[in-house]
């Protein structure tokens, strides 16, 4: 499907969606509540069948956290990417790892890294960071390394 | 001529002339235990080495060459290194039977020494029962590494000490059936009965395909006996790092690895003199001039030549095959080698009676 | 830790597999809970090896922060530059040569071979099989030495850059190329002989770990792993980056799913690559090996992704700009981290010996994972 | 048939162990094709490639002369802080002051050998060794200074 084919039939799934064409792919930004069942209607609909999440991310805005999702479908072989803001104090969305499995160690990964809630995720723990880690998120703008290797 | 049996022979002699016979007596059992911890000394020295070398060569490289001349005293540097490490014993373990395992394992080892005829006429207990006595003591072996593996309390080694029970329980059987075709072949457990049963040509060629077949299964219920790849899944080092020794370091570990080679040792010398003669020369049949000829190669030399072959055997499957699995490994048993064998040993009896055999 | 694993009853035994295991290559920890000798559950714990470098590539510019992704999947780390010259590239919109492009596709392709060939070695030494190791390694040590003459390493290569390669090609380069190539065909065939024909070989293989194609998309499996269960995912197929769409070959996808569909694949793959570089030796193009760039490189403000297809899988860089001279967030989608995912649906229900053939197929490589 | 096909998968795996073992048996038999080195023993007859990145040197010619300005290039296309230059004034023959090269300090410790900083000398000042034995017995002894002492700047290198 054509990026324009795919934003009217996104249009049509959600009203409120905002587009963004100038990057590679479609770009829609949605309000963080409406994700768990437009998530549902983009890999189950027929004409998107969106099936592979191949990256699942998050932005630092210092301001905000963007939660980036990067889609493809395996049969039509169209990409789209989902971007969702997200409180930067209280950071919570719903998880989709009942959708696409890869999602569950990836939203780990962001929930450690980021500070992420994702909601009704069924193992939120940490993943990469030591047991029992305390303090801020690393990948966060405002982390500071108290040895600092990177600035040195 | 010089051999084996005539210094036995002129020791004894000297003894039962110089002391009482009680004493005569005490006097061979000392030597006899001396030559046997010694000859344990170098077999694990040649083994070891020769295994380095087998592999180092199979695997394109060129093997130990530092320590003395092409490397033939590395496995001396090796043993020099076990002996002045520290000997753990891990905190939770059972002091007593972690301990007692290597030297248990050692022990079996030497115990089935006894019955294996060296050379001609040279054997240090002419046992009526031979081939029963191996076949018996050699599953004690069993209890050795069960024993280790459970006073280990270590997760790792109880579990290859459980894989290797029930390896070595069940291929126990085709092992005791393929040796039982040679036993029927020639009617006696004996071994140097065995052995001068095979002067007019060993029982390989003489027991048409069936002495081949069992053959087989001989060599291969025997390295899955003594825990070897194919079948080391007690050790499995990729799976459970070092299976039923994962605890044990230092000296320890250096007798579970001396037991395995002279286990190794053991069971083929047992294959060379069932299947291959034992010290008996390449004989065929009534051509008395070739058999005169063999008979100048001396007959330690035949034994020693046919075991190692065996062992090289037995070294080329470890360095060629993958793992099986422990399911596949009791399927080969159960489903394949018993089957087989049972079939066999009927096709040898039915040859043994009408006497088919050459 | 293991109260939280939840599911364990009486009588199950929990064992650490790693981080220090002769079968975990690498720093990886799996938490395995066992019934007797079958797999009920499986935990992978990560972060051994982690070194945080998407927070550091924040901090170096672009030109710089290439070199860095060499250390991830170290394996097939030209791939990984390549990833990383080419995100930048799309921000900038830098024409490459067209011989700077013929000269990464070889790179590549020779990496993959190298890659596929540690990785046989090693799975054969997995499942108890020490030869194909040493084997293995005589062909590789070939490449890399063909590597060093013309890159200077032999392992973390650092040859691309923005708008092209760093050095020219050396002179000896393509003879040396092709006599490996003629070499290798017969190699190649030894390795099937040794490993891939053996009986005990392929019982240990079969029908371990399936991996149906739905659970191969969802778990965003990908390369060898998803081809093996029938994914179409090949990135040199789908989106042809560099010299991809010029040189003919086919994506190996096998249907089976399980642990010999993907061993096949990787063999297959390595045919393959070989008749890739054989389309390209005699046909570099004359001309730059580098683009003329600016000496200080901003990329724009937006958003760059760049996939590519490492001998693992499906690599992914993404770039966010904010218009300066570093990145404002970078992102590395790696393909072993999702490939790993996949073990626990894979392992359950199996035995303890099938797990090294399971984690040997999927070819782990523990700094990709952690990054 | 169910027995033919038992016998049947016998042989064939016998068959396949046994392609296996001729494998391995002719690399057993055939030791010409063993490739191990001796790495310590093949020392004078090791022969690197030219390209090969080994370590940062500073070119000296017989003069005792390099061609580094001190203009702090190679510095800033590192991207693990591995090279710190320490630079002077030098008074020149007209009496003016000139930014020259004090120090040139390397860290060959924290050195990835990635060559962008030998890409980045726009005096082509320094290059790559092809030296590889950086073992040393104390970490400090892999900051190096590769300017040689009482070293100035070749004459006409801007």
């Amino acid at each position: 499907m054509s990026n324009q084919a795919l934003k009217e039939k996104i249009t049509q799934l959600l009203t409120t969606a905002t587009f963004d064409e100038t990057g590679e792919w479609l770009n829609i930004s949605i309000e963080a509540t409406n994700w768990p069942a437009f998530a549902n209607q983009l890999r189950h609909d027929e004409n998107l069948l969106f099936d592979y999440l191949f990256c699942l991310t998050c932005i630092d805005n210092k301001t905000n956290l963007t939660m980036v999702y990067h889609l493809t479908s395996t049969k039509y072989r169209h990409n789209i990417v989902v971007r969702a803001n997200v409180d930067s104090i209280k950071p919570e969305i719903e998880t989709v790892s009942h959708i696409w499995k890869t999602a569950e160690f990836h939203e780990r990964e962001v929930y450690e890294m980021f500070g992420v809630n994702f909601l009704n995720h069924p193992n939120l723990r940490l993943l990469i960071l030591p047991d029992g880690w305390e303090g801020k998120n690393p990948l966060r703008k405002d982390f500071e390394d108290p040895i600092n290797m990177i600035k040195l | 001529m010089w051999s084996f049996s005539n210094i036995a022979g002129s020791i004894q002699n000297w003894l039962n002339q110089t002391f009482s016979p009680t004493w005569s007596l005490v006097m061979q059992m000392i030597i006899a235990g001396i030559a046997v911890i010694s000859l344990f000394a170098v077999l694990g020295l040649i083994l070891v080495l020769m295994e380095r070398k087998v592999s180092a060569w199979m695997q394109i490289r060129l093997g130990p060459n530092r320590v003395g001349p092409k490397g033939i005293l590395q496995t001396f540097a090796d043993t020099l290194k076990l002996l002045v490490k520290e000997g753990l014993t891990p905190a939770g373990a059972d002091k007593l039977l972690f301990n007692l395992a290597p030297v248990l394992a050692l022990v079996v080892g030497m115990l089935l020494m006894a019955p294996i005829a060296f050379a001609k006429d040279f054997q240090l207990w002419n046992l009526n029962i031979g081939v029963l006595y191996v076949s018996a003591v050699s599953s004690i072996m069993v209890i050795s590494i069960l024993m280790a593996g459970w006073a280990s309390n270590n997760k790792y080694s109880l579990m290859g000490a459980m894989r290797s029970g029930a390896q070595i329980v069940s291929y126990e059987l085709s092992a005791g059936l393929s040796i039982l075709t040679i036993v029927v072949l020639c009617g006696s457990l004996n071994i140097p009965d065995i052995i001068y049963s095979q002067a007019d040509g060993w029982w390989i060629f003489k027991g048409h395909i069936p002495a081949i077949i069992s053959f087989v299964i001989f060599i291969i219920a025997v390295t899955a006996e003594t825990n070897r790849a194919p079948f080391d899944l007690a050790e499995a080092e990729s799976e459970l790092t070092a299976g039923f020794h994962t605890e044990y370091s230092g000296m320890k570990f250096a007798l579970f690895f001396l037991a395995e080679y002279v286990n190794v040792f053991i069971v083929c010398a047992i294959g060379a003199t069932l299947f291959l003669g034992g010290w008996m020369p390449f004989h065929i049949g009534q051509w008395q001039s070739f058999n005169h000829v063999m008979d100048y190669i001396p007959s330690s030399i035949w034994f020693f030549g046919k075991t190692f072959f065996l062992i090289f055997l037995i070294m080329w499957f470890r360095w060629t095959f993958p793992r099986l699995r422990i399911d596949q490994l009791l399927n080969l048993e159960w489903k394949y080698l018993l089957p087989i064998s049972m079939i066999n040993l009927l096709l040898v009896t039915v040859i043994a009676i009408l006497g088919w055999h050459f | 830790m293991f109260e939280e694993i939840g599911t364990t009853t009486e009588g199950d035994l929990i064992i650490n597999v790693g981080p220090q295991h002769p079968a975990t290559h690498g720093v990886l920890h799996l938490v395995i809970t066992l019934n007797g000798e079958t797999i009920k559950k499986l935990e992978p714990h990560l972060g051994y090896i982690h070194r945080s470098i998407e927070k550091m590539c924040e901090s170096l510019t672009y030109r710089q922060f290439i070199y860095v992704t060499s250390r991830m999947d170290y394996l097939s780390a030209h791939i990984n530059n390549q990833a990383c010259a080419l995100v930048v590239e799309k921000g900038l919109q830098i024409e490459v040569p067209d011989r700077a492009k013929v000269i990464r596709v070889l790179m590549a392709e020779l990496t993959r071979i190298a890659s596929h060939e540690l990785w046989w070695g090693a799975m054969a030494m997995d499942i108890g099989a020490f030869t194909p190791f040493f084997h293995a390694f005589r062909e590789r040590e070939t490449i890399n030495d063909i590597m060093e003459e013309t890159c200077g390493a032999r392992l973390t290569m650092n040859y691309m850059v923005p708008g092209g390669v760093m050095q020219e090609l050396h002179p000896n380069f393509q003879k040396k190329v092709k006599e490996f190539i003629k070499l290798f065909r017969l190699k190649v065939h030894e390795y099937e002989e040794l490993l891939t024909g053996n009986i005990i070989f392929k019982n240990r293989m079969k029908d371990v770990g399936v991996l149906s194609k739905e659970d191969a998309i969802s778990y965003g499996c990908t390369g060898p792993v998803g081809r093996g269960s029938g994914v179409s995912c090949d990135i040199r197929k789908l989106y042809p980056y560099d010299a991809y769409d010029k040189v003919q070959f086919d994506e190996v996808i096998e249907t089976a799913g399980d642990s010999l569909a993907r061993y096949m694949v990787r063999i297959k793959e390595l045919h393959q690559s070989i008749s890739i570089i054989e389309q390209l030796i005699d046909n570099i193009p004359e001309g730059d090996y580098q683009a003329k760039t600016k000496a200080v490189l901003k990329l724009p403000k937006g958003e760059f992704y760049q996939r590519v297809e490492t001998a693992r899988g499906e690599f992914g860089v993404y770039i966010v700009s904010e218009g300066g001279t570093t990145p404002h967030r970078i992102k590395f989608r790696s393909p072993g981290f999702s490939n790993l995912s996949a073990l626990d649906k894979m392992a359950r229900g199996s035995k303890l010996g099938d797990l090294v053939a399971m984690m040997g197929t999927l070819d782990l490589v523990i700094p990709d994972i952690d990054r | 048939m169910f027995i033919v096909k038992y016998i049947k998968n016998i042989f064939k795996g016998v068959k396949s162990l046994l392609v296996g073992m001729r494998r391995t048996g002719y690399y057993f038999t055939h030791h010409k094709e063993i490739i191990t080195q001796q790495y310590p023993d093949n020392k004078e007859t090791l022969n690197l490639p030219e390209r090969f990145k080994g370590e940062v040197v500073l070119i000296h010619d017989e003069n005792n002369e390099h061609a580094c300005t001190g203009c702090t290039a190679c510095e800033l296309a590192c991207p693990n802080a591995t090279i710190k230059i320490v630079t002077k004034f030098d008074i020149t023959a007209e009496g003016k002051k000139k930014k020259a090269l004090d120090k040139f300090v390397y860290h060959l410790e924290l050195c990835t050998m990635c060559n962008l900083c030998i890409i980045a000398c726009p005096t082509d000042a320094i290059k790559m060794d092809q030296t590889f034995e950086h073992s040393v017995f104390d970490r400090k002894e892999l900051t190096k200074i590769l300017n040689k002492p009482g070293s100035k700047i070749r004459d006409g290198v801007e």
